[in-house]
């Protein structure tokens, strides 16, 4: 096992420098840089600034010098945010992003795995089809929609959670976004496990599990569920990395400190440092949700062994 | 030669099954429906996709006429005022509406052209004028609009736009979901069928593009492609079809150790021709099904873009626009939120089941 | 004698898309304890959905109705609990599919003491004992390893004797075995039938014993019920009903079985194909970052010849490397050793220079459900090779072939346009086999052509190929796992193990006087004896 | 009795301490527009960032609640004659956050930091008028030789390049604000994190979590700061307008600096005189590239002008968020009479009628279209700005089609000087003079876009850049503007307005063009 997270680990650095490679370089050709803004900025004064970011030297140069400093863990300046380092910035976000994409992450499993277990139960029933459709209306609706009636109902009208903002950071604040983000996810976990579950239903070993005269419970949720499961765990890892890296619309509707509102703000804006950054965090956190699968896979099913 | 019977593929036996299943074939035919509609209703409602109504801006859905005789004032207000001129009083006789109007210096008689120009009307005449020529009344008809769904904020017929917005969705879900499904079916293939290091460096190169943060790869594209969406479209199916190779990749590894391959390799059948006569069609079902789930995704995507403002472009609108624009203006006109939400999911609901349908139907084990 | 079950007037139907299926039509059985009772019949036949519904195991658009009374109890109408007080433990079920039959999620003491601590309430301990004691009965090596060894572990016999041993923990009255046997390999299959039959005696319990396999019946069973088409055609004790078979059908069953001897082909005959040293061997693991790969030899310098108008057998169970062997010399499997055709060397030639020679090598597949592409038209299927090698000839001409070949191997022409799905297996077999000598090939291999197919439906197409062979003066490579089979159309034997040549001979040489322990039990599987 | 009263006393110091928390509402929760990108006064690069260094920082001079120069760090200052030297006195005993006395050579080193090359400030140009600044910034003289000179602790002497009769107003911007040198040195570029900052205005910064909030608290030692009624201001960044008017209602933030104008209707008449809306000093217009046949045609380009009906885009399209506009320079610059186009007063018929008569001698019309091919940033409000422009120029033969890129690619286009027809921009003073507008059509100028050239306007600027009489010079500014307008290389269309949603219980907040709001005079319920 040790050598096999050892061989995941190393093959990952190539992954990582090559990501890295490809995204420093299309971002780079994109037009404009971080300081073309709507009041043209003297040309001297603008080569004062790109001096001072080191945005005169070469392409290949900036490149060569930003793979040093990643080396190194540094990821640089942000070019729009100037009060903060990339690092610093994460720092704050990324503890809010991913506590709320935890959570968000738990709702849609816990309530998913659950209705997808009750529609395969219950296949072609009514509570079968208002899963379904539950599910489809999750996976239909934006998010961006979503967030603003949650709003206008639990904020505004009966006034149970605030409309937005962090505030101290309590709960109360959290729920909107967990559950805006959430119930995408959930509405997908849903629709999975049901499949999952219809088919390993129908296994031989289910049936085996039946004609010994087992208990339902025992049959669905020892023999059925955790096998079932497995599909959901290959979905839940890349979802929870991209969950746990925030989402650009839940942070600006709900004004969330989070840190997935850099990547899209920050790639307009050209702020180079800081979308490598984010591109190298979410490249990790997508590694390491994958490699976590590939282990709860091995803890799940015993056939699965890695050398 | 003997007369052949004729027999029944798995095709006709897929589809059979298809028509069993109610949900597939209702949204198949709400399918067919909203398609109908894309293509004939912006043509038949005589609004123009970017005709915009000034006096008209975000009235709701009503099956009766505008102008409506609560408006009329307002509007004749509206128009003495571009006139620059006093509103004195009107009132509507044989179905005419007359309009008093003053001024300190004597009526120029064109200014019935700002009655023919108002959205409302029609057929503007001067009716009399005072001796001193400071006082005009001017009649005309009422230019009947229905808005059968409201306007939006700018005044632009909401039915025409959201069926308008419909062609585009579509058309952007569908030529990107194809692109998707062209690439990475070819990828994937031929990945699996050559196998060995050929197939093991055609996946590292799937995983890597897994590992790359999709959401910059489209916006790189927006700012490549920002001028023309559809080249945008199709470069964003481009970047979708990992899944696709994917699938396609096991899928043919799988097909490759059936029985009838290894015999048509026996045959001496040649690599072509294997693809050909018995990958490619065997794997028509999962790739028929994967583009019926890709369809909805590319139209989410698109919509995501458009509440970014990075989607398609003015005049142009597409359904993920219109519900950006009506999640805006959600309080004050819910309609334009609701309207364009209700085609955008029910299609994707349809979409859904019939993906769903289809998967039953080509895929017979599931049952 | 009273009845421990008895069934009556049992009908099973299945709600389908294209209205109700009526699977079993008012069917009786009943079985004593302590007695073995038989179910026979060709698949389809309902022998096990009749059991299903008896066990409440049909799936959810079965519906069964009659009654099934056990215990002064009508088992088709309990509630659900109820029916799970008696399942499990009084009456158990053991099914054909030993490999999938297990969950594979949990290790065998888990599922072994589950259903026990379920229904007899036994203590964590005790349970472990329990389950450790019938391991042993069912002559598990070592249980109380195998109690914490997964499934996937365990090869497909072990897997078979933990599912009886699952079965047998609570000392049901009655035991359900559905084709218990069927996908095991010979040798194994003989070991599970006599372990089932001694268990039977030794713990005097009743057994249903489902099969389509008449030496099976004829070795275990006190009475046997013979059902077609839903309906028990027959049925009575063994002795009477093989004796002297009332219904036409038990008949043809009975009569199904491999007859006939070929005669061997003169010395002088010249030898067509050639394989010399044959080594066939497979990588496993490795890759870019992995460990050094393993290599599995699956066939070991094996050496063959095959002449003009001559019927090799090659026998051997599954991972013996009889197909290998034969796809080797198909050229098909990478190997190394000679292969000579016709007196050339073709070991060395490449992809486009072997296509020629493909016209003349041609081969027949096991499945015939998986060897027709399914997306093809039967006329399709049979004249794709015309494609490759008369690519002269217009449509037309193709279809006139086709024609022909359809003639050749008894199937109404009229149904070319139909597609795989719409014939039966036997008529499958035949296409393929139609496939294969449209081309006029001088040698086909047959690898277990007739092995997925019912016995009587066997007979007939072994009667086929002799006829074909006759004709065109083919020779054949015929690999099965069926020594009755081999005996019954090759004039020459080989037996494999474990990719070795262990014997060979003529079929009469190699069964008289089997040199081989090995060959022995292929024997005593195949013949019961 | 003792332990019973002995409780009472607890309840009341109970209650006491909750009413404190409770008067703890004296902070302002400000919604602002954005979030921020410095708070070093010398990096900032946006106007979004000028309320909360105002908060922070007090300059030479400062704003007032209406947006007025008033005395700041220096309590008095006099003019030479040339008017080339200005010599501030500093107040006394005035001193920075941690008690150290704020001095001239603060501002000194505030100066020179501010155009040092290495700082790369955005806003180095704030103090061009200064002596040799420039050059400094240019890298071409040393940071030494700039026109700024502390005579002693409070007297400071600036010498100009030439007279520059807006100095004072540049002073108003917060580039030029002075930081604490011994603060700056000790930190580095570090000091103006929470904690490390150390500043001499109304308040000083508590808290900055980017994203989230900006906190500042009252600055006891502040010159003023008996004056000062807010505890502390809350910056909270409302980037979604429509979320943030949500947050609004439910009390969570108390003013908002900017609102969704497509909602103005219905939101008067919920919200009646919480909305604020006033005229900004700012246009928002499009550019003839008009150096390009046939956009360098003076009559093509005003005919277009009379086409498009300004009063239709300020009503109907933003919805009265934004006001007609017939000049560069918008109206609330005091002295200053912006020259309007001479068809502003006509009624929109004439002028149609007009301008048909111009495209038909230019041989354009509905059956000879001419294309025209018009960028402009990806934004809601862009957009709908340029369907109008589309619909009103469709009837008299234009095909007008769009280019849209984001902010970034729009503007890196433009200012390299990118081939197009008709593009989009806008102009927010960043200080109250007209030649901050009227500087766009001067030739060589980074944001002449258009690149239009006429030497009489570049003149009369060049002259009036140099006068010393006030108004003298507004006149030759407003003839300048009169060349322009006649010109109309660039095309007004609209002035910005400032939109402000507050609370009634903020009080103090005034209204004015700069909508500049100094958190120090504003009180809260």
């Amino acid at each position: 096992m040790l050598r096999y997270t050892l061989r995941r680990l190393l093959t990952a650095v190539p992954t990582l420098f090559l990501i890295v490679t490809i995204s420093f370089f299309l971002m780079h050709v994109a037009p404009g840089g971080p300081f073309d803004m709507e009041k043209g900025i003297p040309p001297e004064i603008k080569k004062n600034i790109e001096h001072v970011f080191h945005l005169d030297e070469p392409v290949w140069r900036q490149y060569l010098d930003y793979l040093g400093n990643l080396a190194h863990g540094d990821l640089g300046p942000s070019y729009v945010i100037l009060n903060f380092s990339v690092a610093e910035l994460f720092s704050i976000g990324l503890k809010i992003s991913a506590w709320i994409g935890a959570w968000a992450m738990v709702f849609a499993l816990v309530v998913g795995v659950f209705l997808g277990v009750v529609a395969a139960l219950r296949q072609n029933r009514w509570m079968d089809y208002a899963v379904i459709a539950l599910a489809t209306a999750g996976s239909t609706l934006p998010t961006y929609v979503i967030a603003p009636i949650y709003q206008l109902v639990f904020g505004l009208l009966l006034r149970l959670t605030p409309v937005g903002g962090w505030g101290d950071g309590s709960f109360s604040h959290a729920i909107g976004p967990i559950i805006t983000l959430g119930l995408p996810q959930l509405a997908t976990v849903a629709r999975l496990m049901r499949g999952s579950m219809i088919e390993s239903l129908n296994a031989h070993h289910i049936r085996t599990a039946r004609a010994m005269g087992l208990s339902d419970y025992s049959v669905v949720v020892r023999h059925a569920m955790r096998g079932a499961v497995l599909p959901v765990i290959s979905y839940a890892g890349p979802a929870a990395a991209q969950l746990i890296t925030g989402s650009i619309i839940v942070e600006t509707i709900f004004q969330i400190p989070g840190v997935g509102r850099y990547f899209i703000d920050s790639a307009l804006n050209r702020d180079y440092t800081l979308v490598m950054g984010t591109v190298v965090m979410i490249a990790v956190f997508t590694i390491v949700f994958n490699f976590i699968v590939d282990l709860l896979y091995a803890v799940i099913d015993p056939r699965v062994r890695y050398e | 030669m003997s007369e052949a019977l004729k027999g029944r593929s798995l095709w006709q036996d897929a589809w059979a099954r298809l028509k069993q299943n109610r949900a597939a074939m209702f949204s198949l035919a709400y399918m067919a429906l909203i398609l109908l509609l894309c293509l004939a209703v912006p043509n038949i409602t005589g609004h123009d996709f970017t005709a915009q109504y000034p006096a008209y801006t975000r009235v709701g859905p009503s099956l009766e006429a505008y102008p409506k005789a609560e408006t009329l004032q307002g509007e004749l207000q509206d128009v003495a005022k571009r006139a620059r001129l006093e509103f004195k009083e009107w009132h509507q006789k044989d179905g005419r509406i007359f309009l008093t109007v003053a001024s300190d210096k004597p009526v120029d008689e064109r200014v019935t052209r700002y009655l023919d120009r108002s959205d409302s009307f029609k057929d503007a005449k001067v009716e009399e004028k005072s001796a001193d020529g400071l006082t005009l009344v001017m009649s005309a008809a009422a230019k009947q609009k229905y808005f059968y769904f409201g306007t939006d904020a700018l005044g632009r017929d909401l039915l025409t736009r959201v069926f308008m917005a419909g062609r585009v969705s579509l058309a952007v879900g569908l030529l990107a979901g194809f692109v998707a499904v062209v690439i990475g079916t070819i990828f994937g293939s031929v990945s699996g069928f050559l196998g060995g290091r050929t197939d093991e460096i055609m996946m590292r190169v799937v995983d890597i593009l897994y590992a790359l943060p999709f959401t910059l790869f489209v916006i790189m594209l927006v700012v490549f492609f920002g001028r023309n969406f559809m080249l945008m479209f199709i470069a964003i199916g481009a970047v979708l079809w990992l899944d696709m190779s994917r699938i396609v990749r096991g899928q043919t590894l799988s097909l490759k150790r059936q029985e009838y391959v290894q015999a048509a390799e026996a045959l001496g059948v040649g690599a072509v021709g294997i693809l050909r006569r018995h990958i490619i069609p065997n794997m028509l079902g999962p790739i028929v099904i994967y583009l019926t789930l890709l369809v909805p995704q590319v139209i989410i995507l698109e919509s995501f873009l458009s509440f970014l403002g990075l989607g398609v472009q003015e005049p142009m609108s597409s359904w993920g626009v219109e519900i950006a624009e009506g999640a805006a203006n959600m309080e004050v006109a819910p309609y334009l939120l609701f309207i364009p939400t209700f085609f955008l999911s029910t299609t994707l609901f349809a979409l859904n089941f019939i993906g769903d349908g289809l998967r039953d139907a080509l895929d017979p084990k599931d049952r | 004698m009273t009845a421990l079950l008895a069934i009556s007037n049992l009908h099973v139907a299945f709600k389908t898309a294209d209205g109700e299926v009526e699977a079993v039509k008012s069917a009786n059985f009943t079985v004593a304890a302590g007695e073995t009772v038989a179910i026979v019949g060709e698949s389809g036949s309902g022998k096990s959905q009749s059991m299903m519904a008896v066990m409440g195991l049909l799936p959810k658009n079965g519906i069964a109705q009659g009654t099934a009374s056990f215990g002064g109890q009508n088992l088709l109408a309990l509630s659900k609990p109820e029916l799970n007080a008696i399942r499990g433990r009084k009456i158990t079920m053991i099914f054909q599919e030993p490999m999938t039959s297990l969950d594979p999620l949990y290790r065998i003491g888990d599922q072994l003491m589950e259903p026990l601590r379920a229904h007899s309430g036994l203590s964590a301990a005790e349970a472990w004992q329990r389950a450790i004691e019938v391991l042993g009965l069912v002559k598990i090596p070592d249980p109380e390893r195998r109690m914490r060894s997964y499934p996937h572990e365990l090869s497909g016999g072990q897997r078979q004797r933990v599912m009886i041993a699952m079965a047998l923990a609570n000392n049901p009255s009655l035991l359900i075995a559905d084709e218990p046997t069927t996908a095991l390999d010979v040798t194994i299959q003989a070991e599970i039938l006599e372990l089932l039959a001694s268990l039977q005696k030794n713990l005097g319990m009743g057994l249903i014993f489902i099969t389509h396999d008449l030496g099976i019946v004829k070795r275990i069973a006190h009475r046997v019920y013979v059902m077609r088409k839903g309906e028990v055609v027959e049925g009575g004790e063994t002795a009477r009903v093989f004796a002297s078979p009332k219904h036409d059908y038990t008949k043809a069953l009975l009569a199904a079985e491999p007859a006939g001897r070929k005669s061997p082909v003169p010395d002088t005959a010249p030898i067509v194909l050639e394989g010399q040293d044959i080594e066939v061997t497979f990588k496993s693991g490795g890759g870019l970052l992995g460990g050094a790969p393993m290599a599995i030899t699956a066939v070991d310098h094996v050496s063959l010849a095959l002449k003009q108008g001559q019927t090799i057998g090659i026998v051997g169970e599954s991972g013996s490397g009889k197909s290998t062997l034969a796809r080797a010399l198909l050229r098909l499997a990478p190997a190394r050793g000679r292969v000579v055709f016709m007196g050339r060397s073709i070991e060395a030639l490449g992809k486009s220079a072997m296509r020629p020679l493909r016209k003349e090598l041609q081969v027949v597949f096991q499945d015939p459900f998986g060897s027709l592409s399914p997306r093809l038209t039967a006329g399709q299927i049979v004249t794709e090779g015309l494609l490759v090698h008369e690519p002269g000839i217009s449509a037309a001409g193709r279809d006139k072939r086709a024609i022909q070949a359809f003639e050749e191997v008894q199937i109404d022409p009229a149904l070319r346009n139909r597609y795989p799905h719409e014939f039966s297996g036997g008529q499958r077999q035949r296409l393929a086999i139609a496939r294969a000598i449209i081309l006029k090939p001088k040698v086909l291999v047959l690898d277990e052509p007739t092995s997925a197919l019912d016995r009587h439906v066997q007979k007939q197409i072994l009667e086929l190929l002799r006829s074909l062979q006759a004709a065109h003066g083919l020779s054949y490579l015929f690999i099965s796992h069926d020594l009755a089979v081999v005996r019954a159309i090759a004039d020459y034997i080989l037996v494999m193990k474990d990719g070795k040549l262990v014997e060979q001979g003529s079929p009469d040489e190699v069964m008289a006087s089997p040199k081989q322990a090995y060959t022995r039990r292929l024997m005593e599987a195949a013949f019961g004896h | 009795m003792h332990k019973f009263q002995n409780r009472l006393v607890i309840c009341v110091a109970a209650l006491a301490l909750f009413a404190g928390a409770a008067q703890a509402a004296g902070t302002w929760n400000r919604g602002a527009n954005s979030d921020v990108q410095s708070l070093d006064p010398h990096k900032t690069s946006t106007v979004e960032e000028h309320n909360i260094l105002l908060d922070l920082f007090t300059g030479l001079v400062t704003d007032d609640a209406n947006g007025n120069l008033i005395p700041g760090a220096a309590e008095s200052w006099t003019v030479s004659a040339d008017g080339k030297v200005y010599t501030f006195k500093l107040r006394k005993d005035d001193v920075w956050s941690d008690g150290t006395p704020v001095k001239a050579s603060d501002v000194v080193f505030s100066w020179k930091r501010l155009l040092d090359p290495k700082t790369g400030s955005e806003y180095a140009s704030m103090a061009f008028p200064v002596l040799n600044a420039e050059d400094i910034n240019g890298g071409k003289k040393k940071p030494d030789e700039l026109g700024v000179k502390a005579i002693d602790d409070t007297t400071l002497e600036v010498t100009l390049k030439g007279p520059t009769p807006y100095f004072l107003e540049m002073l108003t911007h917060h580039a030029m604000y002075p930081v604490s040198e011994a603060n700056v040195t000790k930190f580095g570029d570090d000091y103006v994190k929470a904690g490390n900052l150390v500043s001499n205005g109304a308040f000083t910064l508590a808290e900055n979590v980017p994203g989230d909030h900006i906190k500042l608290v009252k600055n006891p030692k502040f010159f003023d700061a008996a004056n000062v009624k807010l505890d502390g201001v809350t910056y909270i960044p409302t980037e979604d307008r429509a979320a943030g008017v949500k947050r609004y209602k439910a009390g969570e933030v108390d003013s908002m600096n900017d609102f969704p104008g497509e909602q103005l209707a219905e939101m008067k008449k919920e919200m009646g005189d919480q909305l604020h809306m006033g005229p900004e000093l700012g246009t928002y217009y499009y550019i003839f590239k008009s150096q390009k046949a046939p956009w360098n045609n003076p009559d093509l380009r005003n005919a277009i002008s009379m086409v498009i009906d300004r009063d239709q885009l300020a009503d109907k399209v933003w919805k009265n968020s934004m006001l007609p506009g017939y000049s560069l320079v918008p109206p609330g610059i005091k002295g200053y009479s912006a020259a309007m186009m001479d068809y502003a007063k006509m009624g929109q018929l004439d002028r149609e009628d007009a301008a048909k008569k111009v495209f038909e001698k230019l041989g354009i019309s509905p059956s000879h279209p001419m294309k025209l091919e018009l960028r402009y940033n990806t934004s809601e409000n862009h957009k709908n700005t340029a369907v109008a422009f589309q619909e009103m120029l469709k009837p008299f033969g234009f095909d007008v089609s769009f280019v849209t890129a984001d902010g970034k690619t729009h503007y890196s286009y433009l200012e390299q000087k990118g081939d197009f027809d008709v593009a989009r921009a806008g102009w927010i003073a960043d200080f109250k003079d007209p030649v901050t507008f009227l500087n766009l059509g001067h030739t060589g100028d980074g944001n002449n876009y258009g690149e239009y050239s006429n030497k009489d306007y570049d003149a009369l600027l060049d002259q009036a850049a140099v006068e010393a009489d006030p108004a003298k010079r507004m006149d030759e500014l407003s003839k300048a503007e009169a060349i322009l307008i006649k010109d109309l290389p660039l095309l007004p269309l609209l002035y910005y307005a400032n939109h402000n949603l507050v609370s009634p219980k903020i009080h103090g907040f005034v209204d004015n063009v700069m909508d500049v709001h100094p958190s120090r005079f504003v009180s809260k319920d």
